[in-house]
């Protein structure tokens, strides 16, 4: 029972690391309807962006706090400059796109700082605390909390305000969007731009943890995407629902499954995935996408 | 005096020239009608209004040059369009189309009020305000796309075919209710409208294309006299 | 078009196409032998890429997952090389064996939509590399597996990379033929209608579960011939050849080459495997950002990938005569002529005039 | 070879609202059949139900006697039924007549694996089908149309294409949605003379969808009109049109000239 | 009919006694390909890096003076396969046709047997490669082909040994990375503690290298009750993680790490591994890292070089670096005995070395290159971590 319990308490700090991705890679498929593949590759760059100033003596916070307002910059040029071109074309090649900035950022990563694992300092620390018999550090703790603030602002943000509002109008369908004097560039850039700076915050909170490299969330970011698309790509709360989900259950079966086993558990969220969609194929929270011809 | 004036404007797509001078005006408070067969351009001369088709010439709204800005920026300057097809966001539900037709207002409370003016005009889309755009029926979307455009309270109103799958009581309400919504408010507008009887009902002038190019212009009046024009648009 | 211009056209065609044909086949007895091997290589890819063009850039189904037929076909060819089997009997394993698994999977994901066949697909490699570390008996583990079985043999009088490149020529050439026929017809006609729009597709008479079904399992089956020629260039296989990262590289490839392109397939195949060699060329240590930035500069400036360059130039040099020469006729615009009536010829002369003034932001 | 079609009882729920509700009538074979109704009223999705694109919720639907509710469409259109849609689903980047040309899909024979040996029987095939579709868009006047790709064609002419693409399935059960949306008065004419033309020289079944009570009068032998999901009534185009119910829901009371 | 007759054919000059391809009268050229981007491309950068620093130095003071009289310098091309066996071939097929000499260094198992057949039919060595894989060094079946590090197997093995000596009752929890390298470690363990009475395997799990957390094996492996735990893995951050997972959930044991993952900075401090018992590992290179070596003159020396010809300014985290160094020296010590500038001399140099101690090498080993089934390198010493840097282990406890 105890290691049963503990099992799921680490599944849930895992999970937190997916969902910490999968939340920007929601945002940016709301506000653009694009999947954006260097989501992870950017975050990595924010990390290593704050890791600059902390190495320059900046206490971690203020350090954290450029590198989030640096990053919004940074995803909002990059759809001014790049994705602006493809956004109306065929969403294969901005896909294709998005990849290529993987590549790009992550080399540019590699070149600045090589690809020995640094040090992240953490925000909390990694002393632990026990929840009904099960340990957990402070730190995944915090990392867990964060996340679901986060989660709530985003689901506060598009369906409540404004701004969310035209973010989806935009994405559904812009040139309609621009007949009611939605500034359709701008909204796109704010959009990327939020991303990015989501994406910089689960950038710092994981990094302590995974150690920087330019790699450092290659796998984190297809558990991400498994967790966007089985949690509903419209739903914040159905993504870190589903991360959460996914970290648990790969834990339970690969320990209480051996013919699955630890080197199979990979295979887990996606039989997960399909199982679920059959059923519901909008996710576990998403809408359903209503097309009539 | 002339709020919206167009003269020999051209427009094209890619390298294909579609406009081949067109010339209209608009005066403060009137409304003007496009008629024409298929393909004549009358869709087009309304995207060379609100930039979203490369043009060439001179479009003059409101004392200012507007040839070449975007599309929200027109939108901006007071100029609604009701695109030709479905010109809804179809995975927002009906309420919040009509509020991202309002996006550039800033009175809020006037908003909801017009909210509801919308729906009573549209009693159709009363019972539907939750459901998402793309689940209505095409008269339905119709609908929804005038009322997207009233919500801008603009001052000019470009309607391509507005009453494309409408039934023909409810077409007739909607002239109604743009007719009167220009009587009440001032609203000047520039009209595409295949159904010529709709058309006559509201517009002053009305101007022909054909091919992309003016081919005769005149009053209501005078157009429904011409035989022409009556055997290509009216019947009989 | 002038009549002329009909005629010439098609001899014109089979001129070059026997042009091309004499050019491959003397190709390796003229070059070197590192050029021919860059060669096989991209035909490997090409084939490949091929396989996933069909279901995704005509069929519009996002497939991440096509390396993992690649390795099964790889592996289903060392297995049979090694075990004696005849070696056309090895290549239709390759293939059959890689389109079954393919079959089963797609009739599976193909009930799914959208995103989620992709999550779906990607799994395949993402669980295939843990697979087939335990799958040791089969596979080798993660040591891998060799397999030779193109050395030239002696009576050729060729050395082995000309051997190979002859059967990567063999098999990459049918595969293009084939797959070419396959889309400029019925079925292709059928992939651009369920990619554009399923309810109209089944409102034409076609599934779209089973065209989907029948496009995944074409890829797969391109997919296995492709490891077969895998096996036959590089003749190991391990684990890592059918990592995820390949996987993701090959959807790049086939959109570089050009989504919906038979040709474009086989410069996605070239690009595949020139860009490694050329940004090793460039500095190795910096491969990740040159293929980066080679990457998006291809597509900012060929949205449409490599195959679009020719009309990308086309455009550019032919920019200021770009109006259009045959505009529509007057009376055709104005009325769509009932069934009965004859049809105006085409460009009457009676188009209407263009204006000189075009001056667009 | 025209098909005929009975509903029975034919009901559409979609969570809590009720599209359809107990619609039922027939359609002989070879009759000209209009359906009207208010914005809303369920046409589009009585035509989804009979095109299979829509499951009903209760009812049956037969087409020449067998049960087809519950059919995909893609077979339903195997065995002779097309349809076009409300809002014109062409393949924008595909050229005019290799959207004609998806409509012959069931016609021409063959599997996969003939096509891609290019089995002389194909090839055959497909060129007879070519030059049939290329008939069609000449008789259409739309020859200078077909090798421009579909989105350079303006809105009107989509309908038009549309046609086309149905007719080249040869189907013995034609269903119309709205193809008089956006035509001028001149046009919806030439329509009228061509869907005329099209019962002379073929056996075939058709419904029609239209607002244009021009259009429904000229061509339909029998219509029915709905309202909120129920049939309100059948009868003549004329009938429909002089029937108080039929005014006050749908056609509005002084409208009778301006509908003309 | 010769139909190759034709071909303009560059690699003809092979086998005579003509000079090989790839070596003039003043220099020759090595190859290296090795994964320089993606998950591997730490190790793999250090693998240039230290072959780099060693003939950059070399060179700078005039060149190796080979055994045929001529003083050479040594060319570094390194080459970036990504890790992927198909481009490790590829690049092999460039590096002939870049007329390298010799194919050095490589890092990678799959990525060395995808052209381990290819450099035998073309008679390329292909030498001193980053492979526990024992197939390298099996003198029938690679004629032209050396290991550098040692098997795999030796290193677990020796901790086996030390282990089963110790005559102690002891539990031992194994967590594995799924591939060769772990296989090796796991197999290389179990046989030698096959007799030991006082040794038994509790628990057992594996992991993926590429693998985020692996906090599951962790509390299941504690669940087990074991008092040691053998850890083959080879990725920096996980070992981290679970040094620091395994005392958050109150398990204690005496740790085994191997060479590749025992740095005392990057990894045994900030995993807080002094809150354990002991951590053994073993190795036959100086950690620079190690207080201990921090004045040792060959650490000094190479930390150097690294950074002024190795274009690797950092503190090397992977002992990769410090393992191509010593590859430097020992093709530096072939160099100076072959006799013909060609590659058969140069393979029968290489396999005559005995008893060599190149820079950085710990007490108690050397390069060995003349047993065949051995690579280059098989002695390697059991270490224990004393908090602050190694100190050679002779008993355990
Ligand atoms: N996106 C486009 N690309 C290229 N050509 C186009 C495009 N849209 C329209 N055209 C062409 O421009 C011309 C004018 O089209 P437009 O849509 O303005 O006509 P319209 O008068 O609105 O016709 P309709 O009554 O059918 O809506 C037509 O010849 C059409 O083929
Ligand atoms: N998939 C769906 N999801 C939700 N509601 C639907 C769906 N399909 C149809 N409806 C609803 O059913 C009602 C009838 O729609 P339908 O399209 O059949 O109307 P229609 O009679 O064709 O109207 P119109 O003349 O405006 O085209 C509408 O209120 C519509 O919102
Ligand atoms: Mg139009
Ligand atoms: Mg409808």
């Amino acid at each position: 029972m105890g290691t049963f319990i503990q099992l799921v308490v680490d599944g849930l700090a895992t999970g937190s690391i997916y969902a910490a991705l999968a939340l920007a890679i929601v945002l940016v498929n709301q506000a653009t309807g694009l999947i954006n593949f260097a989501q992870g590759g950017m975050a990595v760059l924010s990390a290593y962006i704050a890791y600059v100033f902390v190495q320059l003596g900046l206490p971690l916070l203020l350090a954290i706090i450029i590198s989030v307002v640096l990053s919004f910059l940074f995803g909002a040029l990059v759809e001014r400059f790049l994705l602006r071109r493809f956004e109306r074309g065929d969403p294969d090649t901005a896909v294709v796109v998005t990849i290529g900035l993987l590549t790009l950022v992550t080399g540019i990563s590699a070149v600045l700082w090589g690809y020995n694992n640094l040090a992240f300092p953490s925000l909390f620390p990694l002393t632990s605390v026990e929840i009904l018999g099960a340990v957990v550090s402070v730190r995944s703790l915090a990392t867990a909390v964060t996340i679901v603030v986060i989660m709530v602002v985003l689901q506060l943000l598009f369906l409540r305000t404004k701004l969310g509002l035209a973010l989806r109008a935009v994405a559904d369908n812009p040139a309609s969007a621009a007949f009611s004097g939605l500034p359709v560039g701008r909204l796109l850039m704010v959009g990327w731009g939020l991303a990015a700076t989501l994406g910089a915050i689960a950038g710092v909170l994981v990094a302590p943890q995974l150690t920087l490299t330019p790699g450092m969330l290659d796998t984190a970011l297809v558990y991400a995407l498994a967790a966007v698309i089985l949690g509903g790509l419209s739903s914040p709360i159905g993504c870190v629902v589903a991360a959460s989900a996914i970290g648990v259950l790969e834990n339970l079966v690969a320990v209480y499954i051996p013919l699955i086993g630890h080197d199979l558990k990979i295979a887990v969220p996606f039989a997960l995935i399909f199982v679920i969609l059959i059923i519901r194929p909008q996710g576990l929270f998403g809408r359903k996408v209503v097309v009539r011809v | 005096m002339t709020l919206l004036e167009l003269t020999v404007v051209t427009a094209s797509y890619g390298p294909l020239q579609v406009l081949d001078g067109v010339s209209l005006s608009v005066p403060e408070g009137g409304s003007v009608g496009i008629l024409g067969a298929n393909g004549a351009g009358k869709t087009t001369t309304l995207r060379a209004i609100s930039g979203t088709v490369r043009t060439g010439g001179r479009i003059r709204f409101d004392g200012r040059d507007i040839r070449g800005l975007r599309p929200d920026q027109v939108a901006a300057l007071g100029i609604a369009h009701v695109p030709e097809g479905r010109g809804t966001l179809g995975q927002l539900s009906v309420r919040e189309n009509l509020l991202v037709g309002a996006y550039l207002r800033k009175d809020r409370k006037a908003v909801a009020g017009d909210i509801d003016y919308c729906l009573d005009l549209f009693p159709q889309l009363q019972d539907r305000v939750g459901s998402r755009a793309a689940a209505l029926s095409g008269g339905e979307q119709q609908m929804l796309a005038v009322g997207r455009a009233f919500m801008a309270k603009p001052k000019l109103l470009l309607l391509d075919e507005a009453s494309l799958g409408l039934a023909p009581s409810t077409a007739k309400a909607v002239y109604e209710a743009i007719r009167r919504l220009r009587l009440e408010s001032g609203i000047a507008m520039l009209v595409v409208e295949q159904n010529a009887n709709l058309a006559f009902s509201l517009v002053d002038t009305a101007t022909v294309l054909e091919t992309g190019r003016n081919v005769l212009t005149g009053s209501s009046a005078e157009l429904k006299g011409m035989d022409e024009i009556r055997r290509a648009y009216l019947g009989g | 078009m002038s009549t002329a211009a009909t005629v010439r056209r098609p001899r014109v065609r089979m001129i070059l196409t026997a042009v091309l044909a004499v050019a491959l086949i003397a190709a390796p007895l003229a070059l070197p032998a590192f050029a021919n091997q860059t060669l096989i290589r991209i035909g490997v890819y090409a084939v490949a890429v091929l396989g996933l063009n069909i279901v995704m850039g005509y069929t519009g189904q996002v497939n991440l997952g096509q390396i993992f037929f690649v390795g099964l076909g790889a592996y289903v060819t060392a297995y049979g090389v090694n075990h004696g089997w005849n070696i056309l009997l090895v290549f239709f394993a390759a293939c059959a064996v890689a389109g079954l698994v393919g079959l089963l999977v797609a009739l599976a994901a193909a009930r799914l939509g959208g995103l989620a066949i992709a999550m779906v697909t990607i799994a395949l490699p993402i669980v295939g590399v843990p697979l087939a570390k335990r799958l040791s008996d089969f596979t080798g583990g993660s040591q891998g597996t060799s397999a030779r079985f193109t050395d030239a043999p002696d009576w050729s009088g060729l050395d082995n990379d000309q051997w190979q490149f002859y059967i990567v020529l063999v098999v990459s050439a049918a595969a293009f033929l084939l797959a070419r026929s396959l889309v400029r017809g019925k079925y292709g006609r059928a992939f651009a209608a369920v990619r554009e729009n399923e309810a109209v597709a089944a409102s034409m008479g076609i599934s779209p579960y089973r065209t989907k079904v029948l496009a995944f399992t074409i890829a797969s089956i391109f997919g296995g011939a492709s490891g077969f020629l895998y096996l036959a260039a590089v003749q190991y296989t391990s684990p890592e050849t059918l990592s995820f990262g390949h996987s993701i590289s090959l959807l790049a490839a086939m959109v570089i080459g050009g989504a919906g392109s038979i040709a474009g397939s086989l410069l996605g195949g070239a690009y595949y495997v020139f860009v490694p060699q050329l940004t090793n060329a460039i500095d190795p240590n910096l491969t990740t950002v040159s293929q980066g930035a080679i990457l998006l500069a291809v597509l900012f400036l060929l949205p449409g990938g490599l195959v679009s360059l020719p009309r990308v130039v086309r455009r550019l040099t032919r920019r200021s005569a770009t109006r259009r020469s045959t505009a529509r006729p007057a009376a055709e615009t104005s009325q769509q002529t009932p069934p009965a009536q004859h049809p105006v010829p085409d460009a009457a002369p009676e188009g209407p005039e263009q204006t000189e003034r075009q001056d667009g932001p | 070879m025209a098909a005929s079609l009975s509903l029975k009882d034919v009901s559409l729920h979609f969570g809590g609202v009720k599209v359809l509700q107990d619609v039922s009538f027939d359609v002989e074979p070879g009759v000209i059949f209009g359906l009207v109704g208010p914005n809303g009223a369920g046409k589009t999705s009585l035509f989804n139900c009979i095109s299979g694109h829509y499951r009903p919720s209760s009812g049956s639907i037969s087409i020449d006697g067998t049960e087809a509710s519950g059919s995909p469409p893609a077979r339903l259109a195997r065995l002779g039924l097309a349809r076009t849609f409300q809002h014109p689903a062409l393949q924008l980047n595909a050229s005019v007549l290799q959207n004609v040309l998806l409509g012959g899909h069931t016609r021409l024979p063959g599997g996969p694996v003939s096509w891609a040996l290019r089995l002389p029987y194909t090839a055959r095939s497909e060129r007879a089908i070519r030059t049939e579709a290329l008939e069609l868009l000449d008789r259409a006047g739309l020859a200078w149309a077909a090798d421009l790709p579909a989105d350079e064609l303006s809105h009107g002419l989509h309908k038009g294409v549309e046609l086309w693409r149905a007719l080249l399935s040869r189907p013995a059960l034609l269903l119309l949605d709205e193809p008089a949306a956006g035509l001028s008065h001149g046009e919806v004419e030439q329509l009228i003379a061509t869907v005329k033309r099209l019962r002379t020289e073929q056996d075939i079944t058709i419904i029609i969808v239209e607002h244009h009570m021009g259009l429904i009068s000229a061509l339909t032998d029998r219509v029915v009109v709905l309202d909120h999901g129920r049939k309100l009534m059948s009868g003549t185009a004329a009938e429909a049109q002089s029937d108080p119910r039929v005014i006050e829901a749908y056609i509005g009371k002084d409208a009778a000239d301006d509908a003309a | 009919l010769s139909l190759s007759g034709c071909r303009g054919d560059g690699g003809g000059q092979g086998g005579g006694s003509a000079s090989s391809p790839g070596i003039t009268d003043s220099a020759i050229t090595l190859g290296i390909t090795t994964p320089l981007s993606g998950a591997t491309a730490g190790p793999g950068k250090c693998t240039v890096a230290g072959v780099s620093a060693y003939f950059g130095a070399v060179n700078a003071a005039g060149g190796v003076k080979f055994g045929d009289g001529k003083t050479r310098t040594v060319n570094i091309k390194s080459y970036d396969d990504a890790y992927d066996p198909q481009k490790s071939l590829a690049n092999f097929q460039q590096m002939v046709s870049d007329n390298v000499f010799a194919a050095t260094a490589g890092l990678g198992t799959p990525t060395n047997r995808a052209f381990r057949d290819a450099a035998i039919s073309q008679k390329v060595p292909q030498v001193l490669v980053m492979t526990g894989d024992p197939l390298f060094s099996d003198r029938k079946q690679s004629p032209w082909q050396l290991g550098f590090v040692p098997v795999y197997q030796n290193e677990g093995a020796a901790f086996g040994k030390l282990l089963a000596k110790s005559g102690a009752q002891h539990k031992v929890a194994i967590l594995s990375q799924n591939d060769d390298y772990g296989k090796g470690y796991v197999a290389g363990f179990k046989d030698s503690i096959k007799g030991a009475s006082n040794i038994s395997v509790v628990g057992e799990q594996t992991y993926e290298a590429t693998d985020t957390s692996v906090d599951a094996q962790l509390t299941q492996l504690a669940s087990s009750g074991a008092d040691v735990f053998f850890n083959a893995m080879s990725i920096t951050p996980l070992t981290i993680a679970s040094l620091q997972k395994a005392q958050q959930i109150g398990w204690k044991p005496i740790w085994f790490l191997p060479s590749n993952t025992s740095s005392p900075t990057a990894i045994l401090e900030p995993g807080g591994a002094a809150a354990y018992p002991g951590i053994y590992s073993v190795s036959f290179a100086k950690a620079p890292q190690s207080p201990a070596f921090a004045k040792d003159p060959d650490v000094v020396k190479f930390l150097d070089e690294l950074k002024q010809y190795g274009n690797y300014p950092d503190m090397p985290a992977f002992p990769h670096c410090m393992w191509s160094y010593m590859v430097g020296a020992t093709l530096e010590k072939a160099f100076q005995n072959m006799k013909e500038p060609t590659r058969d001399s140069f393979m029968t140099a290489l396999r005559d070395i005995k008893g060599l101690k190149a820079p950085l090498m710990l007490e108690g080993t050397s390069v060995d290159t003349t047993v065949d089934g051995q690579p280059a390198v098989s002695s390697v010493v059991v270490q224990k971590y004393n908090g602050k840097g190694y100190a050679t282990a002779e008993n355990f406890g």
